[in-house]
């Protein structure tokens, strides 16, 4: 007999554009939403749409949205019976989750035992193998003697990765044995910073996968779905740009063979609630790679292909629920992460304030985003700032629909990736799906917004702008004509608009 | 007038001459060519360049320029032409903090000679550490922050002075 | 044999949210666009997201908009080879859509012929008949004694329209014999003076009627394809606000037979493009309306279900393709029309300027508008600001993500429809679905948002802008410290951003 | 402070009492209620009542007060003391365009008496034409506009003096 437990308010442990994600299902099904917030987020998007809010500390996320003692409490002052976590974060931490069950809470998710056995990359491995999904040849161990064998065994290159890691960090590609020694003390070492346990496990390099992975859904019930699969290949030092569904080219046998061992893998566990277990592909084989056990930032492309709304489910499922009927999936959608990145500058971190936003919009087009005009976007989160997801009959016309929708996106003041995605949508080698993890490095080794589009017309701009010609200080409109008076009915000229300013006389 | 790009230190001269109705010419590194410039707006304006409309956002922020031309983004500097004969050889006499955050690192002290591609600072933001380097060899004239220290978007953190050769900027090399 | 003639670049000669509509569509196809304004509208968002764009006049319709000659010799002066009308304005003008293939041009809707045909409501319901479509008993005569005798046979109420017309003009209710004669004149009075033509008939008026009209699509091979009904019961004198797909409570029987009734006209005349035929529905019972030989308004609640591209399939029939093929609907849509009226006074016209937008999103939600901050709202042309439509996997679903999209959607500077919208949606009777076209007189006949959400708030955000302690002169920020400075890092109090102002004063 | 919704003329009498941090106290028309008034920009805030959130913007436009609550729009004119005195009985002692158009036609001339939901104008924008009613009686002291004059929003029509009775406004009743 599975416990029903009606959600009547949620408290959302997260920020951004999830937050606001979260926030929008929620209220369709009717649940109170409580936000919380930092310091440096209390004009936030997220917190204006939630009916309650509540600060939860400074800016830091250690001491914020990572402090899992004042969120409980958060919880309990506000009177919430259930949290989701989002991603990233406290999302993926069982004892979080632990503590939220503790304090009598739901909390939205998989069991903390679940998370705890899949979160360990080692432990992952080791219930994927049992449930029959295919491996990556690999070995679990960090003496340089049983790796050297391994190596001797699969052939150079091998990976070492963290056992209790993520995001690439503490993962190096070995070439030879000259580099094995130095390369397992430096990845066990950053792993140990990274993620305080400095277990590392490796397995065969592979030249040129793809990043495949696939949705399951799990209830109290004994459903476990699989929701299709995702193609991820696009990535930037192990983070995910581009997604996508279906994933072009895979064939029929080989999706169902995947998305057969993604279920296994998650009955094995009895998984409950939103996971996605993701693989490398190498043409029809696939290997093993581990399992998200939450919410991935890419899930709206499967909502588009499936009509579905996963937070909704997780909410349902948390709830004790039956997950819902879901069709069969139509069409293609395509997910693009607009980061607050100098894509020309080594895609370093950008600041600033929203002076200006144009957000796309029309058929097939879905921007999720806490972007609005006066968003102070500061250096303490992540850096994205939207996913901008297009939907299509054909992954051709999702793919046209979102290079004009990233053609619409403006955004003065926050230096973002914007461009540099519809140059990769808008090229051949995407158009044609030739995909890898290496995909960047193959075909974008040095992009450069100034071998683009626009260059000129940007140059001008500067030029009006630094003489006071064009624009204003900090996007702050000086004149209160325009918004004063009443509808202009004459077009005026542009130059009976320019000519008070002294670059535009002949000099 | 001088602009630099911020980022990749490129610099280019960019004059308007002239304007017949919303026809601008204008000269950028010596080429001639003409552009459409219609304001449609506070900050906003429909550009035509080649026959091809670009939307154009614009605004002066601090000592930065900045411009979008559809989804592209643009950050200028203008590059002042007394300063820059001080401080020839180098785009910038200083290295700015590109983004608020945290001084992890200081690779260098006062009165260092550094060679191009030499790392001088380490920043903390958005979760990621980001090397500045040098790009042109430079001299190390004084350090204005310490290690720890939270700095805002533009603080001055080093001033430099040129050592031999051309320019400098506080973008690192492709990683 | 079909011609094909591939379309390279399109005029558009519309304005608003629907030439921004049909920009993003001919986009994803490669067709290069050309957007036409008055002058009224040289800022305005359709004239920046086209490819080119030409001034076509003062902002009069009538020297502007309405004005072939000119707009066909914009096609010319820009090389475009076809010209897509949009709706209202030039769209169902039989002599414009001739004119347009005179000069050699593609127009983009059905040939002039059968735009005539069915455009006179006289002849197009000759043509109804005699494809067997059922119609709500009427006579085609003036004359009092005719319409006198139909009466007795039928009895009152009855409906007096304009032969000529539609959208409410020339209409009158007719509740017995001693009305009947200056009704009679009146009608045909205001006929005349609307449409130029002072015929008249009559029909039997329906006491609680829905409006629900059958979208079709057809090619020059001969394929014509219904892609289901929608809903459009929901009108303010006789102006569409709400409408919806599937329609609510249609029993399949009846829709199929509707589909067909409205497939067996097209047939009859050839249709080509997307058309509505449209029916008025009593219980299982449906009559015949009209033809729209155009693109509708609520078009998108079509593609939402069946995942199409109502403007992409005109281009490409317009060029001699084939119909695309479309699979079976999905889900429910719902569309909300937003206009510039103030719902509070009678609707009144409202313009200005936008001072500040926010625009709803997230799964299942799109807005097609031009609107942005801004914008001036003038007085010119209709009312609409734009378009909100949902989609969920069940009517109910849809209908709730309408309500949170509405509750997101804030338009400072522009009086209009919102709020009462949300208050429909999210009304008894709607969710219920108990539709006829007499829904706003049953259920909202006096709505006011003083008996509604927020007016506390409003006063007291009211006295606070009037005091100058709160928002700023037509919305424009005065301090410059907010994007002037760093991304702040540390919450202000409440307190300190307010207690400059003497109104924070006790007194 | 008096503030009138504009439209529909009804009067309400506002006032900030005090407040204790984000805490406003006010009175509205001789209620006295609490709200949390946060501000979130420059001219948006979050105000809570009845543990009800509102987004909440407001802008003072020429003679207008616009603030929306939600999605909920509102128009408040400040009735000022004076003028109020002066021209007891009416909302408004003149009859101000409610947005740009043209004058179609006018029903009145100087020196009418008119009854209350007696049409005073018609004005022709966005394609319908707009009666505008007297809500209550009054008198007609001046004509400001020609018949086929276009007005800008906000311009005086007619000028207004009491009748007999109370208040008048520039709205129509529901049709």
């Amino acid at each position: 007999m599975v416990k029903r437990r009606q959600i009547g308010k949620l408290l959302i442990a997260n920020r951004g554009e999830i937050a606001l994600r979260i926030i929008r299902s929620a209220k369709t099904l009717g649940i109170r939403t409580v936000a919380v917030f930092s310091e440096a987020d209390a004009k936030s998007l997220h917190v204006a749409a939630a009916d309650e809010a509540i600060c939860i500390g400074p800016p830091e996320a250690s001491k914020s949205y990572l402090n899992s003692e004042v969120i409980i409490a958060a919880a309990r002052t506000t009177g919430a019976d259930a949290i989701h976590p989002g991603y990233g974060f406290l999302s993926e931490r069982p004892e979080f989750a632990r503590a939220v069950a503790e304090a009598g809470l739901v909390f939205v998710g998989p069991p903390a035992e679940v998370m705890a056995a899949l979160g360990d990359k080692l432990a992952g491995r080791r219930i994927a193998r049992e449930a029959g999904v295919p491996m990556v040849p690999g070995a679990e161990s960090a003496s340089p003697a049983d790796i050297r064998a391994f190596a001797a065994r699969e052939g150079y290159p091998i990976l070492i990765k963290a056992s209790a890691g993520g995001g690439g960090r503490g993962m190096r590609i070995v070439g030879n044995d000259s580099e094995l020694e130095v390369a397992l003390e430096a990845g066990s070492r950053e792993a140990k910073a990274a993620f305080g346990d400095g277990r590392v496990f490796v397995e065969k390099y592979l030249a040129r996968p793809r990043h495949v992975e696939v949705q399951i859904l799990g209830d109290a019930h004994g459903n476990l779905i699989a929701l299709g699969e995702r193609d991820c290949s696009i990535q930037r030092r192990y983070q995910k740009i581009i997604e996508e569904s279906p994933a072009p080219g895979l064939s029929d046998s080989t999706r169902a063979r995947m998305l057969d061992a993604a279920l296994a893998l998650g009955r094995a566990v009895g998984y409950l609630s939103a996971g996605t277990v993701e693989f490398l592909v190498d043409g029809d084989k696939f290997y093993f790679l581990e399992v998200n056990t939450r919410l991935q930032v890419e899930h709206p492309v499967t909502e588009l292909r499936f009509g579905c709304d996963l937070v909704a489910e997780q909410l349902r499922i948390a709830s004790g629920e039956r997950v819902s009927e879901v069709g069969a999936p139509v069409g293609a959608a395509i997910e693009c992460r607009i980061n607050a990145e100098d894509a020309a500058n080594n895609f370093r971190p950008a600041a600033g304030t929203v002076l200006h936003l144009a957000t796309p919009a029309g058929p097939g087009v879905r921007f999720d985003s806490h972007l609005e005009a006066g968003l102070e976007v500061g250096s303490h989160y992540d850096s994205l700032l939207g996913k901008l997801i297009t939907f299509g009959a054909s992954r051709e016309q999702a793919r046209r629909r979102m290079v004009v929708a990233l053609g619409e996106f403006a955004l003065l003041g926050v230096m973002n990736t914007a461009g540099f995605l519809r140059d990769i949508v808008a090229s051949e080698p995407f158009a044609r799906a030739d995909l890898s993890t290496h995909f960047l490095e193959e075909f974008f080794p040095r992009w450069h917004p100034a071998q683009s589009d626009g260059i000129e017309a940007a140059m001008v701009a500067a030029a009006m702008v630094a003489s006071g010609a064009f624009g204003t200080r900090n996007g702050r409109p000086a004149a209160p004509a325009a918004a004063a008076g009443p509808a202009t009915t004459a077009r005026r000229s542009p130059w009976d608009e320019l000519s008070g300013f002294e670059l535009w006389r002949p000099r | 007038m001088k602009l630099r790009r911020v980022g990749d230190g490129g610099e280019f001269e960019v004059d308007i001459l002239a304007t017949e109705g919303s026809t601008v010419h204008a000269r950028v590194d010596g080429i001639d060519f003409s552009v459409s410039f219609e304001r449609i707006g506070d900050n906003a304006a429909i550009v035509t360049v080649n026959g091809r409309r670009y939307r154009v956002f614009g605004a002066a922020l601090r000592d930065r320029i900045l411009v979008t031309a559809g989804p592209m983004g643009f950050e200028f500097a203008r590059v002042e032409e007394g300063r820059s004969q001080s401080a020839k050889g180098l785009a910038t006499p200083e290295l700015c903090a590109p983004m608020p955050g945290k001084v992890l690192r200081i690779l260098v002290k006062e009165g260092d000679e550094v060679e191009a591609g030499a790392g001088l600072l380490v920043l903390e933001a958005m979760k990621m550490e980001t090397t500045l380097y040098a790009e042109t060899p430079a001299r190390v004239n004084r350090v204005l922050v310490e290690e720890g220290q939270m700095v805002d978007h533009g603080a001055v953190m080093i001033e430099l002075s040129p050592a031999h050769a051309p320019s400098h900027s506080e973008s690192g090399p492709p990683g």
